[in-house]
């Protein structure tokens, strides 16, 4: 069974190659019908691979699939090659289950776009990539679905390229994420130098025999990739403007799946991150700063797909807490977890915008409660998740966090009490634009009110799947009592180290409920506070808002990080090249030189032909001066 | 007499003859100097040949002032054709090409 | 294997076209083109045995063909392929009648010569792949000249004198140099040997002294490093790419780039090989300020051809730094880059050249949006643009990376400098894809824009397929490669190992 | 020498050609209304005569005048190569003389005695048939430089070709007389052999007269500081008399030179290598630069040939075999492309306008695509890119500098070559990438005769520069026996 684990990704390229090339002739259903169905043969694929998987022993569930040999020169070589253990079963059954819902929305979404064709063949391209970086057997495999993912979100992002701010969207999108990609990549040089090979087992079962620095470095440089991808401190700018994407696509690409891309590499190489502690600890710290920055921002966003972006990152920082502090199948678990109530809120935005012909400011909305109750329901499942409410998945996810946040031998309290007041934002945030959204008057513009509706069925229905799945999703882990996830993932994460090193070093199962307890109240407070803010009293935000006002400025402009990156990067670096290097350096010194000798040579004979003056006796002399300067050297010679 | 007073009242010639065309504006003037050039070499010559003890030299006269002769007649038919193209026989004003 | 001197047919049949071409009369334009259309495609063809016949097993050249041409000097009429000279032939011959498809409509002046110059053309680069007498090379290398200066001096835009002029003396500086070292190398080894010749085989099995491996290797090397072309010498390329047409520009950058390239490969890394590790920090340097440099003076450009043409010089950038990183990766993936360069930065100027046909424009300014209008144009562009900045599964993206990953293992610094280009180039290109391509219309003229004829899609698709095959399956080109770079570094080795041995000056190496 | 040997064959082609001359005399003065065309072949039957009988003399030398004349590979190869530039001077001149010039029946005969001197100068083994040689070209080539009577630059250029010539001359002859004064001979061998046993710089005196006669020989190759006169006399000759200038009289005075250098070789290599050396690079540089500025495309191709000169000079300096077999294809191949480039102005002059500007030139791909084409490929061989022979010769001959050690001066030949391209390439731009002017003259009609000629000097060149080998071959033969 295993040598058809490449129908996985197959489907959906299929899928793209139909779509793309035979598009404009079909019709939206077959391309949405054969769009989603692709996607759902690769789910199916996963499936059944994944219940043989789970009929093998804990320490022998790996499935590999070597295509053909891709590349090979000298002792380089890398093969097309696919790896079905635990951790990518998860993946792929994430990836193609939530992308599968995806596509079903987006085939009511989207419909009556003239892009539709195009819109199926992206979303397929993408899954394929997806599933190629999640599948991939080794460095290079795991790299071509990685930029491959990029490409789709680029492409996506832009998807309406007639309007420039969503191409620059895309752009930027792109090109921060290259600049990721580039710490990745040296970090495939470094580990084929010292390593020898891309491959995942020959690189991981040796890895604890190189010197620390170069796990160290290999380590940070693909945390930079991952920081590119997973959209965090300090590359996290070009997520919130990928928003421009059709919904769907943020639903996907830049909430569920993509920006996990992250994570999943660092739990992926977690044999070679348990042995730097440095590389640990600065996973840890730049999840967090993340986190806490992006729910900051979120605060104030007043753009519905802004916030959730934000919280996006924000959560995202969550997991790289948890990688950092080794909880590798908690982050996995939050990765899950989080892609369901994520997509779900997402999708849920994309059905309150479908209902408000597009808009997306949340001062506009308001009162909606009623008018599309499905949309609310789903909605306020997705809010009760993210806000780590029992007994929703994001609750089992988050606290697992925030618990071995503390009780990792990499945690640390100070992890915890952000994380915990972390976790007390995002309630805030989120349901302050639930509570903004959904209750009190509506403030949506007359025109576009006459138009609210609620969305097909097609849209609904994987809605609901999806606040099923947020609503009962955490219980596949419940420490202690029943954590068969991690108990299925952590043969992948303990293959090559040793597992005493992860033992809880301190902290109790008493402390565990305490904690969780905290965590309750924290999110309880948070949404309280939000219940006051923006139902009972809301007069209370602007007030706040002025009294802080040099804090709110901050942080409405997000830190103003995208203007500084403006500023003290893009724009003296275009400057620099277009008036020195090009303008100066190759027009007036190279090309300067390169012409200037002409024109020296030109005046050269400009001058010496004037030695023929046309006078002959001149010619004569010119003669008799040659004679004699040759019996100067017969003199002096 | 030495050899060595042939050849330098020769190389007296010869220089005059030099400088005269580098000097004179007349065309036959300057032509006439190279006559005198030719005949300081015809001088030489058959000094030399007295001198190695040998006719070669001498010979050798003999065809330089055939030679002579034939310029003459080409070089004058020249100057009388530029003569009367341009009325002047001034080398310096007959310099149409240059540079 | 056969007999039929195949490979001196595949040289040889374009310029054969060329003389029948001379006898048609200049008002026949379709015949002409008919005529010149079936020489290059069968040129093609004739070349496909070399291809799947090709011996992978062995560095040794095959192929070969050897008569006595001058006597008196020792030159030969010797031909042959290699792993490294096997894949530029392809890529020449794949070319041939795709840049004859792409003028179809294009050439409005004496279309007779322009075909002319264009089969000329590839008979002058073809020899200079194939040939293995350094006498017959530099024939080739310059006669090659006469043509490319015509089709940008007669056919080429508003500045195109002095483009042409500028080509041909730029390219004559370094081969002119080249010619007194091929003439210091050819009495020096025969006073050694007792044999005079030409014979590439015989010069390169020679080892010469340090002393005069370094000037003959900064002779040859400035020839080639001028048609690469490398910063700082690369100022004639923008010129000649932006004025001359499309044809021009694809067979410019599709494979005149790379004479200079391979030339480092076939001779002064073999013929010079302690000289070569001497400069080697050098070309490194230059290398990679090329990468850099050319990406950022790239991103600057109002002209979409000129921006490619800065990108070529990025982009040869890679190849010349995987070259002179004495790796197997570097050197696979420089000459796979060179391939790839090839395909991806023709197909560039082909698509602006598609565009500039319908808008007699290439200023990126005057476009904009013109995804919409024209998606299947977008759609090839979209892709030969992902191809060109490396995107992984795309051709480009193996040839940077085996280029890169073999520089990392020889020096770290230039690696990563050189690896920062790859954000660069998306950032060039993609900055100049959006403001073309995407974005409303703003222009009256570009909603008037036709969709890519069947013809355009013709030349197009090929690319495109091979751009996606070295993208996705790299293996067969680089395994057609292998043996000869493995014995070409080989050899680096044992000669590098074998002057340093002391009192063993000068070692005149067995054939 | 020993006795007086006399052999017929030795002489032969000089007195068919001296026949050849007075015979048309006589027929122009006794036929007036000869048609020209007749007169013509007439002379090229009789240089075919005088080619055959030169070649005669190949397999083995034969001595005339008591070694004052050697027939032999050299004299052999060089004679061919003076009667094929004069054949072509005939065919390019015969439309022109019928147009411009009535006294076509003097023109002929007096190329013809040109000629005749030049083979004078290859076969002269004593310095006193080396002078009348030159001195029999000279003067009839003072007389054709002239020959448009009505024209001032014509009189001009013969008038300063003329007085400089006489001027030359007298330095030659001194040099001459200082020559046989040391070694009491003019004859080339018994010099040879004062300079094995005594050495160049033997005697002051010797090395003066050496130096005199290098003055002279310089004048007659025109190279530097003795060129001057070139560009002005090849500007206001007719085009054919150009050619045959830059290309026969250029060959004769190397001819002769050679013979000279030969004989003053054979001893220890000093004295005057550094000379020639420092004439050489100067000669190529000034040529070379000054031509960059000239839009007279005559002036232009005089500046060209002066550095030609310059290039061909390396041969004699490296003085080995391949140097000596070198010049030869350097001439045979100059010969080729110099007639064919004047050819084509020559071509597309109409008696009352001279083809000679670089705005004439204008566009004349599309008006003229014969003339066009043939002038590219000459300035392509000029300019010595491959596969034309240009390319072939410059390679042959800076490979026997090389051979002899002269690097440096090679290198210099080759940047010059590269600024030489410049002009050469700025003709060609000329008449392929511009358009042509409103108010350009119109070209003459087609000249069939000249249009043989210049395709068979297109043929030459470029079968010489694609299948060299049988030459140079022969050549190598020949400067072995030299040697």
């Amino acid at each position: 069974m295993q040598d058809y684990i490449w129908l996985i990704p197959f489907f959906p390229l299929l899928g793209f190659l139909i779509n793309g090339l035979l598009g404009k002739y079909l019709s939206e259903k077959v391309i949405g019908i054969l769009g989603s169905a692709m996607v759902f043969l690769s789910f199916s694929t996963a499936v059944v691979l994944f219940f043989q998987l789970t009929q093998l022993d804990p320490e022998n569930r790996l499935f590999i699939n070597t295509l053909y040999t891709w590349m090979a020169t000298g002792s380089f070589s890398a093969d097309v090659a696919f790896r079905f253990d635990a951790l990518s079963a998860v993946m792929v059954l994430v990836v193609t289950g939530v992308g599968f819902l995806i596509h079903v929305y987006s085939i009511g979404y989207m419909h009556g776009d003239r892009g539709f064709a195009r819109f199926f063949s992206f979303l397929n391209l993408f899954t394929f990539a997806m599933l190629l970086l999640v599948l991939g057997n080794n460095f290079l495999i795991m790299f071509l679905g990685w930029e491959g993912v990029g490409l789709c979100s680029y492409l996506l992002i832009g998807f309406w390229y007639e309007n420039p701010e969503y191409a620059y969207a895309g752009n930027k999108a792109f090109i921060v994420n290259r600049i990721g990609d580039f710490g990745f990549l040296i970090g495939i040089f470094m580990i084929f130098g010292y390593f020898g090979s891309l491959n995942f087992d020959t690189v991981l079962s040796a890895a604890g025999m190189q010197p620390e620095w170069v796990i160290t470095t290999i380590c940070l440089l693909l945390f930079v990739g991952a920081t590119g991808k997973s959209a965090q401190i300090p590359l996290y700018v070009w997520l919130p403007d990928a928003m421009a994407g059709p919904t769907p696509v943020s639903a996907l690409i830049h909430a569920a799946t993509m920006v996990t891309a992250g994570v999943y590499m660092i739990c992926r190489t977690s044999a070679m991150y348990v042995l730097s502690e440095v590389a640990l600890s600065v996973v840890a710290i730049i999840g967090l700063l993340t986190a806490l920055m992006a729910a900051t921002i979120a605060i104030t966003s007043k753009d519905i797909k802004k916030v959730l972006a934000y919280s996006t990152v924000s959560q995202l920082g969550y997991m790289f807490l948890a990688a950092g502090v080794g909880a590798f199948a908690t982050a996995i678990f939050h990765l899950m977890t989080h892609a369901f109530f994520k997509a779900l809120m997402f999708l849920a935005a994309g059905s309150v915008m479908h209902a408000l012909s597009n808009e997306t400011n949340i001062d506009k909305m308001g009162g909606l409660k009623n008018k599309i109750g499905t949309t609310y329901r789903t909605f306020w499942v997705g809010g009760l998740a993210i806000s780590g409410i029992l007994p929703f998945a994001g609750f089992f996810s988050k606290d697992e966090i925030l618990w071995k946040a503390f009780s990792s031998p990499f945690g640390s309290t100070v992890f915890w009490a952000v994380g915990t007041l972390i976790a007390g934002l995002t309630a805030f945030y989120m349901w302050r634009m639930i509570y903004t959204v959904f209750y009190g008057e509506s403030r949506v513009d007359k025109e576009v009110a006459l138009h609210i509706h609620e969305s097909p069925k097609v849209m609904t229905v994987p809605l609901i799947v999806l606040a099923a799945l947020s609503t009962v999703g955490g219980l596949v882990n419940i420490p202690h009592y029943f954590p068969m996830f991690e108990h299925f993932l952590d043969p992948v994460f303990m293959k090559y180290i040793n597992p005493a090193a992860f033992e809880a070093s301190h902290g109790s199962f008493g402390l565990e409920l305490t904690f969780a307890a905290i965590s309750l109240v924290v999110a309880f407070t948070g949404i309280w506070l939000a219940k006051v803010m923006y139902v009972q009293r809301r007069e209370l935000p602007d007030k706040i808002a002025s009294s802080v006002k040099g804090l709110y400025t901050l942080l409405f402009n997000k830190y103003y990080v995208d203007e500084l990156y403006d500023k003290i990067i893009v724009k003296p670096f275009v400057k620099v090249s277009d008036a020195f290097f090009y303008a100066f350096f190759d027009v007036k010194i190279i090309d300067g030189i390169v012409n200037g000798s002409a024109k020296i040579m030109d005046s050269i004979a400009g001058v010496l032909r004037r030695s023929h003056s046309g006078v002959v006796q001149f010619y004569a002399l010119s003669l008799v001066v040659g004679a004699i300067a040759l019996f100067g050297y017969l003199i002096f010679g | 007499m030495p050899i060595e007073y042939y050849l330098i009242v020769a190389a007296i010639l010869f220089s005059i003859g030099v400088l005269g065309v580098l000097t004179r504006r007349n065309a036959i003037i300057v032509f006439l100097c190279i006559e005198l050039m030719l005949n300081a070499v015809n001088l030489t010559l058959v000094a030399f040949s007295n001198h190695v003890q040998n006719l070669d030299g001498q010979v050798f006269v003999f065809f330089v002032m055939i030679v002579a002769a034939a310029e003459v007649a080409v070089g004058l038919a020249l100057i009388v054709a530029i003569f009367r193209q341009k009325e002047t026989v001034y080398v310096d004003e007959i310099n149409l090409m240059k540079w | 294997m056969t007999d039929l001197p195949l490979l001196s047919i595949t040289i040889f049949l374009p310029a054969i076209g060329a003389l029948l071409l001379l006898f048609l009369k200049d008002s026949m334009e379709q015949l002409q083109k008919m005529l010149a259309l079936i020489v290059s495609a069968l040129t093609f063809i004739v070349s496909l045995p070399l291809y799947f016949s090709f011996n992978s097993n062995t560095a040794a050249f095959q192929f070969e063909e050897n008569y006595t041409w001058i006597s008196a000097i020792g030159a030969n009429y010797h031909v042959g392929i290699d792993g490294i000279s096997l894949l530029m032939i392809m890529l020449t011959t794949f070319l041939g009648p795709l840049v004859v498809l792409s003028a179809w409509n294009a050439v409005h002046k004496s279309l007779k010569g322009f075909l002319i110059s264009l089969l000329v053309l590839e008979t002058g680069m073809l020899g200079v792949f194939a040939s293995l007498d350094i006498f017959l090379f530099y024939i080739f290398w310059e006669a090659m000249l006469i043509p490319m200066y015509f089709v940008i001096g007669i056919w080429g835009g508003q500045r195109r004198v002095y483009a042409a002029v500028k080509f041909f003396i730029y390219t004559m500086v370094g081969s002119l140099l080249m010619m007194v070292a091929i003439l210091f190398a050819y009495f020096y080894v025969g006073e050694q040997t007792g044999t005079y010749s030409f014979d590439y085989i015989h010069l390169r099995d020679f080892l010469m002294p340090v002393e005069i491996q370094k000037w003959l290797f900064l002779a040859f090397g400035l020839s080639f490093a001028i048609k690469v072309p490398m910063f700082p010498f690369h100022t004639w390329l923008p010129d000649a790419h932006v004025e001359a047409p499309t044809a021009g520009s694809v067979i410019l950058a599709g494979v005149l780039l790379k004479m200079g390239t391979y030339g480092f490969l076939r001779f002064c890394l073999p013929m010079f090989p302690n000289a070569t590790f001497i400069f080697a920090p050098l070309i490194s340097i230059l290398a990679v300020i090329g990468i850099l440099y050319g990406a950022w003076v790239a991103m600057v450009q109002k002209d979409v051809k000129k921006l490619v043409a800065y990108s070529s010089v990025s982009h040869l950038g890679f190849v010349m730094l995987g070259i002179f990183s004495f790796t197997h990766q570097g050197m696979q993936g420089g000459l796979i880059q060179m391939v790839n360069h090839g395909l991806s930065t023709g197909a560039l100027f082909l698509i602006v050249g598609m565009i500039y046909e319908r808008r007699h424009t290439r200023m990126i300014e005057d476009f904009g949006g013109l995804a919409r209008q024209i998606p299947i144009f977008t759609t090839f562009f979209m892709i030969v643009t992902l191809s060109s900045i490396g995107l992984p599964g795309l051709n480009g993206f193996v040839g940077e990376f085996l280029v890169l990953l073999g520089t990392f293992q020889t020096n770290v610094t230039l690696a990563v400098l050189a690896t920062s280009g790859v954000i660069f180039a998306a950032v060039y290109m993609l900055w100049m894809f959006k403001r073309v391509m995407f974005g409303p219309i703003t222009r009256e003229e570009n909603k008037r824009l036709t969709d890519l004829s069947k013809r355009e899609v013709a030349v197009l698709v090929p690319i495109v397929v091979f751009i996606v095959w070295i993208g996705v399956y790299a293996q067969p080109f680089l395994g057609k490669m292998e043996k000869s770079v493995d014995s070409l570094l080989a050899q680096l080795k044992a000669k590098q190992t074998a002057l340093v041995q002391p009192g063993n000056e000068i070692i005149g190496g067995g054939e | 020498m020993n006795g007086f040997e006399f052999d017929w064959i030795a002489i032969a082609p000089f007195l068919i050609l001296s026949v050849l001359g007075f015979a048309v005399v006589v027929l122009g003065i006794s036929f007036p209304k000869m048609y020209r065309g007749t007169l013509g072949t007439i002379v090229l039957v009789g240089f075919a005569v005088a080619f055959l009988a030169s070649l005669q003399s190949w397999d083995d030398a034969r001595l005339a005048f008591g070694g004052m004349i050697t027939a032999d590979k050299f004299s052999s190869a060089f004679s061919c190569i003076f009667i094929l530039g004069a054949t072509l001077t005939i065919g390019l001149s015969i439309n022109q003389v019928e147009e411009k010039y009535l006294l076509y029946s003097d023109y002929f005969a007096l190329v013809v005695f040109a000629t005749a001197g030049m083979t004078l100068m290859a076969s002269g083994t004593n310095l006193l048939t080396l002078f009348l040689g030159l001195e029999t070209l000279s003067i009839a080539l003072y007389v054709l430089a002239g020959f448009r009577r009505s024209n001032e630059f014509a009189l001009e250029a013969s008038f300063k070709y003329f007085l400089l010539g006489a001027f030359a001359s007298g330095f030659l002859l001194y040099g001459i007389a200082l020559i046989y004064g040391i070694t009491g001979s003019t004859d080339l061998t018994k010099i040879s052999a004062y300079v094995s046993s005594e050495g160049i710089l033997g005697s002051k005196m010797f090395f003066a007269g050496f130096l005199l006669l290098l003055v002279g020989f310089g004048f007659k190759i025109s190279v530097f500081p003795f060129h001057l006169w070139a560009p002005d006399v090849y500007q206001g000759a007719p085009t054919p008399i150009s050619a045959f200038m830059a290309t026969g009289s250029k060959a004769a005075g190397f001819a002769a030179l050679m013979r000279f250098m030969i004989a003053m070789q054979s001893t220890t290599q000093s004295g005057w290598q550094d000379i020639i050396w420092v004439i050489a690079a100067a000669t190529m540089i000034l040529g070379n630069v000054i031509a960059l500025r000239q839009s007279n495309v005559k002036r232009m191709l005089a500046y060209s040939s002066i550095a030609h000169a310059g290039y061909i000079l390396i041969g004699v300096l490296a003085g080995n075999t391949i140097g000596s077999s070198g010049i030869i294809f350097y001439l045979l191949t100059y010969t080729f492309m110099n007639i064919g480039a004047f050819g084509v102005i020559s071509y597309l002059s109409t008696a009352e306008h001279e083809f000679i500007t670089l705005s004439d030139f204008r566009g004349l791909a599309s008006s003229r695509p014969f003339a066009a084409i043939a002038m590219a490929a000459f300035m392509f061989s000029l300019a010595g890119i491959p596969p034309l022979a240009g390319f072939m010769a410059k390679f042959y001959l800076f490979s026997a500098g090389v051979k002899a050690g002269y690097v440096w001066l090679v290198i210099i030949a080759v940047v010059t070559s590269m600024i030489s391209l410049y002009y050469y390439l700025g003709l060609v731009v000329q008449m392929f990438m511009r358009d042509k002017e409103a108010d350009v003259a119109a070209t003459a009609p087609l000249q069939p005769a000249v249009m043989i000629a210049i395709s068979i000097a297109m043929l030459a060149i470029l079968i010489l520069g694609i299948f060299p080998s049988r030459w140079v071959s022969l050549f190598q033969d020949l400067a072995r026996s030299l040697m």
